[in-house]
């Protein structure tokens, strides 16, 4: 007895088709929502993309010249976030993945960690005020703007370089120790070098999270003009989330600054998308090299 | 190392927060001063008046500009912590509520204003208007615009939970002209061709209006700053009051000089 | 020098001890200040008020702190996003995972992830700009800024994430099962549908948690194109003000530890608490299910 | 038992890409015989077996040369459906893989994508088929709990009454007894005697001895060729090819 | 050759949290022998052999009951220093693991590590063991290339030239040429009857007639007990329990 018929058959392939064409669909919106994003910002903001603009400081009640304290700003936000997150990070995975007795309280603690990374960043930015601004007097401040970002970035870092540890196959860890290293000596000598690659993409990663978001600074870090580049880790800045944010909602002259505004968010968004295409592209580079 | 506490008013530095509504006029003045005085180096940044007075109660600032005077409450705060806010008069403002250019309606009662905004007239035909749903646009609770509003027009009742709350006069400007159904409020100085502007009990805000004080919601604005200014605080403030430099930017950017 | 060895071996042990310590303790501060300069807006209200409440007028005199719309508004704006990001992003994952040839799929993925590392202020920036003239043209409503255009702009936040972790549990469905299903005669389909689905469940469902955990708590969309109406929205075209919204906007105003600042931090302890329940829920799925799919010996 | 031939091999290559697989296989299989392959790891055992019922067309840069006859259709055809086919193949996988389901429906699972709704026809043949796996003592009274409660063997076993369900033709084996215990190996071979009274069983294995106590037929790869094949006495006692008997004696693998 | 005794195992028990994996160890080493460990999948025999340098310290839930003494000295005595321990027992595992080095600084890494800065004498050693792993002259002109390069079995018998290069006592294979070609492994077979004439040698193997071939005493484990031990050629011809002889016939396993 044959367990099909030609017409079920055909049935079954033509329902195949039509229901693969609609994964397909769902795909293709993805692409196009990211396309169309992109495009409507490139449309409307590379006119307002020149020499200028990325080179001066805004003039005229910022209607008119560029965004350099912007960029200035959220560079010395971003990397110095990636400073405080980064070697603590990567230190604390070290501990969890290699160092600590996998158990209970590891579980609860990566449980934790877990969390945090899933904690609104609005939450981080009443953190950073309540306690780098205020308790700590640090101000409205690059160094508190990026301990704030810092503290944001850490779970993500913590979670990236972990998984990157778990990539490496025990056995490096058995043959490094089988012939008499230490475990700092395994760590350092052979962990580390081989997810070193996943470590840093994870950092690059990080430093384009913080130098996105928006919310975490607006407490902390970022102010609505000054004009002059920072001098100290102590000055306010201008960062370019943000300025986006305020000349699309509280700038004066909302309707005058349309084309700086679209200007501002494409360099953010080349800046952000840039990073993470290097990690991308680095990231299988090293892949491909390590296998 | 973070504890250093930093000194937000060492010599050459200037900070001023506060009102949206002042940003206008702060940063027109801001910039001409940082021209004549290249040294000067100058963060201005808005959050509302409240956030300006805090800033200035926590030593956060050198200067807070507001569109309200001082409360109570925070004078007592500041006194506790040993700052003595001084205010200092730089312009005037009215609050002209607008609507879309599209809107017949040219003239609103401050009743008719207060029902509105209570939610009870929900039409624009029930003023003479439109047959059109009323969009309401409000302002952060907490800014100096929504404050006197609060007080001048609404006289302490609640505005309605379905009003939109827009984080600027800018803001309000946008959704505005971009929406026949709106009505909002804004500082004079951000009037634009994009809204329009409603007469209040028959009267147009204008500069003359405001300062003869027949307009019925028009209120001064301030600059606060700890103690009588010093130095650079002084110079700023004084810039600004100045008939011939600062008071020049306050009628460039749309308010009302002092004199 | 044996004994240098130990030495060493020693520090860095205690070294990465501390800071792991320092960094766990750090971040569980971060739950210490927030609970700490937020419960004492409960001495102005009960915390059954506080969370029932319907009014939100921190400013007036006198106040009243109801954050109910404000937790309504957040819950709904991630339903409605959730209605958009799920069923997009689990079918582009299958589509990476099951359909695309390797070449296309290796375009496709990049591009999820790209999407995923647009800044939120851009999107908000997006959706006030151009979607919310759109909508309000095309729709003929009062405002483009409003609960769907929130929504729509948060789909696109979390699709990437709910996207990008159902590929990896669709990935991690062992081959031997595919090829039980199809030497048995089934079609790809049929196997994506009844096999591959169904062992990768517990991974996908973790993916859409954690992709509406993302929904909840982000801040510069719902700030910027939401409406700000702090009311129970009656429809979706509503304005409508979520827990974010409310505080990243009022909190550089409100009085420093004034009631209004307090209400805020503990609106932060609400979004908090949402947030870890999520992540809880989460967790405890892809822990119970983690050995779903692969036969055990 | 009659000698007619099931399939015809005829000239097979295969490809990974650039890599021959498979070099110039010919090969004939009888109906209700047991064949049993073996040679080296990596020689294309696996791949031979599964390009019988083109599981390698999963494999993107895969690529078939020759002609594979079932009943004298060649199955590389263009019109040929390959569902179809698979389901007059069965094949059990060298790890047991039964799917996160319960028992019933590990088994129900052909017969439900091959679009039988019956129910009493499926429970009917759900029954048979374990029975025929000589399982359906141990699981008859746990039959709707998840099939990865059950040991190794068990398991095993279930797939292969998964794949009797669907009433094929042929039966494909690839290593099946390779992660089980003595025990559990034990009762599949038996049941492999069993079976071949209804079907045609190419097996592969990587146990001499297996292959000597189940199949009738043994063919021996080496590096993607196929070196000897024969009837399994002659091959395991008096082999032609000097590598076959290397191989055999363990003088390498 | 002298037959001192190099390790004495005295009852040893195994657990993984409550699963005994080695039941009631008994168990000599003399120096300069080969000794193979047989048995199915799962008996034990990696367990085993990783009780022997203590690498199942890593495993959290372990615990051993017994002894083990090297020298006479019980290395499961906290006093003992666990990282000197390993560098007298070199290991070598199932499947090559060179680290992603060059192909010199992995065989200088266990001198490295161990303290050794002398550049000339780092030198000497690495090409004195690749030497005597019988891999010198295909690696010789490529010392500063990836490790990674290599065949699988240059890759195994890179692995080989690692351990010995810190001069151990002793060496563990578990099963080092299951992932190896027939060349690869008649290869690592040579080598291991070359090394055996300076080290204590321990291999793990499924293969039987590898453990023939290779080595000197045979030790038959099954589901975590010992169950036979002796003269290679003992065992394989002539064994004393039914269970082994079921085994090494190819009756199971
Ligand atoms: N998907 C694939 N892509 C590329 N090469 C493959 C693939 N699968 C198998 N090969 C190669 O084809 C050759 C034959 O593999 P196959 O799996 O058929 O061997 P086998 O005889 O089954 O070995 P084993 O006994 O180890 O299962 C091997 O050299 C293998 O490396
Ligand atoms: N880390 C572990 N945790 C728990 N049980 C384990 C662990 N490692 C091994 N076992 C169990 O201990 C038993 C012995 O395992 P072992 O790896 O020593 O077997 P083996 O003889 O080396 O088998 P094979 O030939 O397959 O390598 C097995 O039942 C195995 O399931
Ligand atoms: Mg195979
Ligand atoms: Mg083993």
């Amino acid at each position: 007895m044959s367990v099909s018929v030609p017409s079920l058959q055909r049935r079954r392939n033509f329902l195949q088709k039509i229901v693969f064409n609609v994964f397909c669909l769902a795909a293709l919106i993805n692409g196009l929502a990211l396309f169309i994003i992109v495009y409507f910002m490139i449309a409307n903001g590379w006119k307002a993309i020149n020499w200028t603009f990325l080179t001066q400081p805004p003039v005229d009640s910022m209607t008119k010249g560029g965004i350099l304290p912007c960029i200035v700003g959220t560079l010395c936000l971003s990397i110095g976030a990636i400073l405080i997150a980064m070697p603590i990070g990567v230190a604390s995975a070290i501990y969890l993945n290699e160092y600590a007795r996998p158990g209970r309280l590891i579980r609860v603690i990566k449980l934790g960690i877990n969390n945090l990374a899933g904690v609104p960043s609005i939450v981080f930015g009443l953190f950073g005020l309540a306690v780098f601004v205020v308790w700590l007097k640090m101000g409205v401040s690059i160094i508190a703007g990026s301990l704030t970002l810092g503290a944001m970035t850490l779970p993500v870092m913590i979670g990236s370089t972990e998984e990157a540890l778990r990539a490496v196959p025990d056995t490096y860890r058995e043959a490094s120790l089988g012939l008499g290293a230490t475990k700092w000596q395994t760590i350092y000598r052979v962990v580390l070098p081989t997810a070193l690659p996943g470590i840093l993409t994870g950092t690059i990663l990080g430093i384009s999270r913080a130098a996105g978001e928006t919310a975490p600074i607006m407490f902390t870090a970022a102010v609505f003009f000054t004009p002059s580049l920072p001098v100290s880790i102590f000055d306010e800045v201008m960062a370019l989330p943000y300025h986006i944010y305020v000349l699309a909602t509280a700038g004066t002259e909302i309707e005058a600054t349309r084309h700086l505004q679209y200007g501002t968010a494409l360099v953010l968004i080349f800046l952000v998308l840039g990073m993470n295409l290097i990690a991308i592209i680095y990231r299988s580079r090293l892949r491909k090299r390590m296998q | 190392l973070f504890f250093i506490t930093t000194n937000s008013a060492q010599a050459g530095n200037l900070v001023i927060k506060g009102s949206t509504t002042v940003l206008p006029i702060a940063q027109k003045v801001v910039e001409a001063y940082m021209k004549e005085n290249p040294d000067v180096k100058i963060s201005l940044s808005g959050g509302g008046s409240s956030n300006g007075i805090k800033a200035l109660v926590d030593g956060n600032t050198d200067i807070a500009t507001t569109s309200r005077f001082i409360k109570d409450k925070e004078v007592k705060l500041a006194v506790g912590k040993n700052v003595f806010p001084v205010p200092f008069a730089i312009a005037y403002d009215s609050i002209i509520p607008v609507v879309h250019p599209s809107n017949n309606i040219n003239n609103l009662t401050l009743d008719q204003l207060k029902a509105i905004y209570k939610g009870e007239i929900k039409n624009w035909k029930e003023v003479g208007g439109p047959d059109l749903q009323i969009v309401i646009n409000s302002r952060d609770t907490s800014s100096g615009t929504f404050e006197t509003w609060e007080k001048k027009v609404m006289k302490k009742e609640r505005i309605t939970p379905r009003a939109q709350v827009m984080a600027s006069n800018g803001a309000i400007v946008q959704a505005v002209s971009n929406n026949k159904y709106a009505i909002g409020y804004i500082g004079i100085g951000y009037l634009s061709p994009g809204v329009k502007a409603l007469r209040v009990n028959g009267i147009e805000g204008t500069e003359e209006t405001t300062l003869n004080g027949s307009f019925p919601i028009s209120r001064p604005l301030f600059m606060f700053t700890n103690g009588w200014p010093k130095g650079d605080t002084l110079n700023f403030i004084n810039y600004v009051i100045n008939p011939q430099k600062g008071q020049n930017h306050v009628a460039d950017s749309g308010y009302v000089r002092l004199y | 020098m044996s004994n240098k060895r130990r030495i060493t071996e020693r520090t860095m042990h205690t070294l990465f001890f501390v800071v792991a310590s320092a960094s766990i303790v750090m971040l569980f501060m971060i739950m210490i200040f927030l609970f700490m300069e937020g419960i004492p807006i409960f001495d102005e209200v009960s915390v059954k008020d506080f969370i029932f409440g319907k009014y939100w007028y921190p400013t007036s005199e006198p106040p009243d702190f109801g954050i109910l719309s404000l937790i309504v508004a957040s819950l709904a704006v991630t339903l409605l996003s959730a209605l958009i990001s799920i069923p997009l992003g689990i079918l582009t994952a299958i589509y990476i995972a099951e359909i695309a040839s390797k070449k296309v799929s290796e375009i496709i993925k990049p591009m999820v992830e790209l999407l995923a590392a647009l800044p939120s202020v851009v999107i908000g920036f997006f959706g006030m700009v151009l979607v919310a003239p759109f909508l309000q043209n095309v729709f003929d409503i009062p405002t483009g800024l409003n609960l769907f255009n929130a929504s729509l702009m948060l789909a696109f936040m979390s699709v990437p994430t709910i996207c990008s972790l159902s590929e990896d549990a669709i990935h991690s469905v062992p081959n031997s099962l595919r090829e039980a299903s199809l030497a048995l005669g089934a079609t790809h389909l049929e196997t994506i549908l009844k096999v591959v689905l169904p062992a990768s469940l517990s991974g996908i469902s973790t993916a859409v948690i954690l992709g509406m955990s993302r929904a909840i708590g982000e801040t510069m969309v719902v700030l910027m194109v939401a409406g700000g109406a702090a009311f129970i929205p009656e429809s979706i075209f509503d304005p409508v003000r979520p827990m974010p919204a409310s505080i990243a906007s009022e909190m550089a105003e409100a009085p420093f530890r004034s009631a209004h600042y307090h209400a805020l931090f503990a609106t932060g302890i609400v979004l908090f608490i949402f947030t870890f329940l999520f992540n809880i829920v989460a967790d405890h799925i892809a822990y119970k299910y983690k050995q779903v799919g692969e036969a055990t010996l | 038992m009659d000698k007619s031939v099931k399939i015809e091999v005829k000239h097979l290559n295969f490809y990974y890409g650039n890599f021959k697989a498979l070099e110039d296989i010919t090969l004939d299989f009888y109906a209700n015989e047991v064949l049993s392959l073996i040679g080296p790891s990596g020689c294309g055992k696996s791949t031979f077996l599964r390009c019988l019922n083109r599981m390698n067309d999963l494999i993107s840069i895969s690529r078939v040369e020759g002609n594979i006859l079932l009943d004298g259709l060649d199955i590389y055809d263009p019109s040929v459906d390959v569902v179809m086919l698979r389901s007059r193949i069965g094949m059990v996988f060298q790890k047991p893989n039964p799917f996160p389901k319960t028992i019933f429906e590990n088994v129900a699972y052909g017969l439900r994508v091959n679009g039988i709704k019956d129910k009493g026809l499926i429970e009917n043949r759900v029954e048979e088929s374990l029975k025929l796996a000589a399982i359906w003592n141990e699981v008859k009274d746990r039959m709707h709990e998840s099939a990865l409660g059950l040991s190794g063997g068990q398991q095993q076993r279930l797939c292969i009454a998964r794949a009797l369900a669907v009433e094929p033709e042929i039966l494909l084996m690839d290593e099946p007894c390779s992660a089980l215990d003595p025990i559990a190996t034990q009762k599949i071979e038996e049941l492999i005697h069993q079976l071949k009274k209804s079907f045609t069983i190419i097996i592969v294995t990587h146990n001499m001895q297996q292959a000597a106590r189940v199949s009738d037929i043994t063919a021996f790869f080496y590096m993607g060729k196929l070196i000897e094949v024969g009837k399994t006495n002659t091959i395991f006692t008096r082999p032609n090819l000097k590598q076959t008997e290397d191989y055999i004696t363990g003088r390498f693998g």
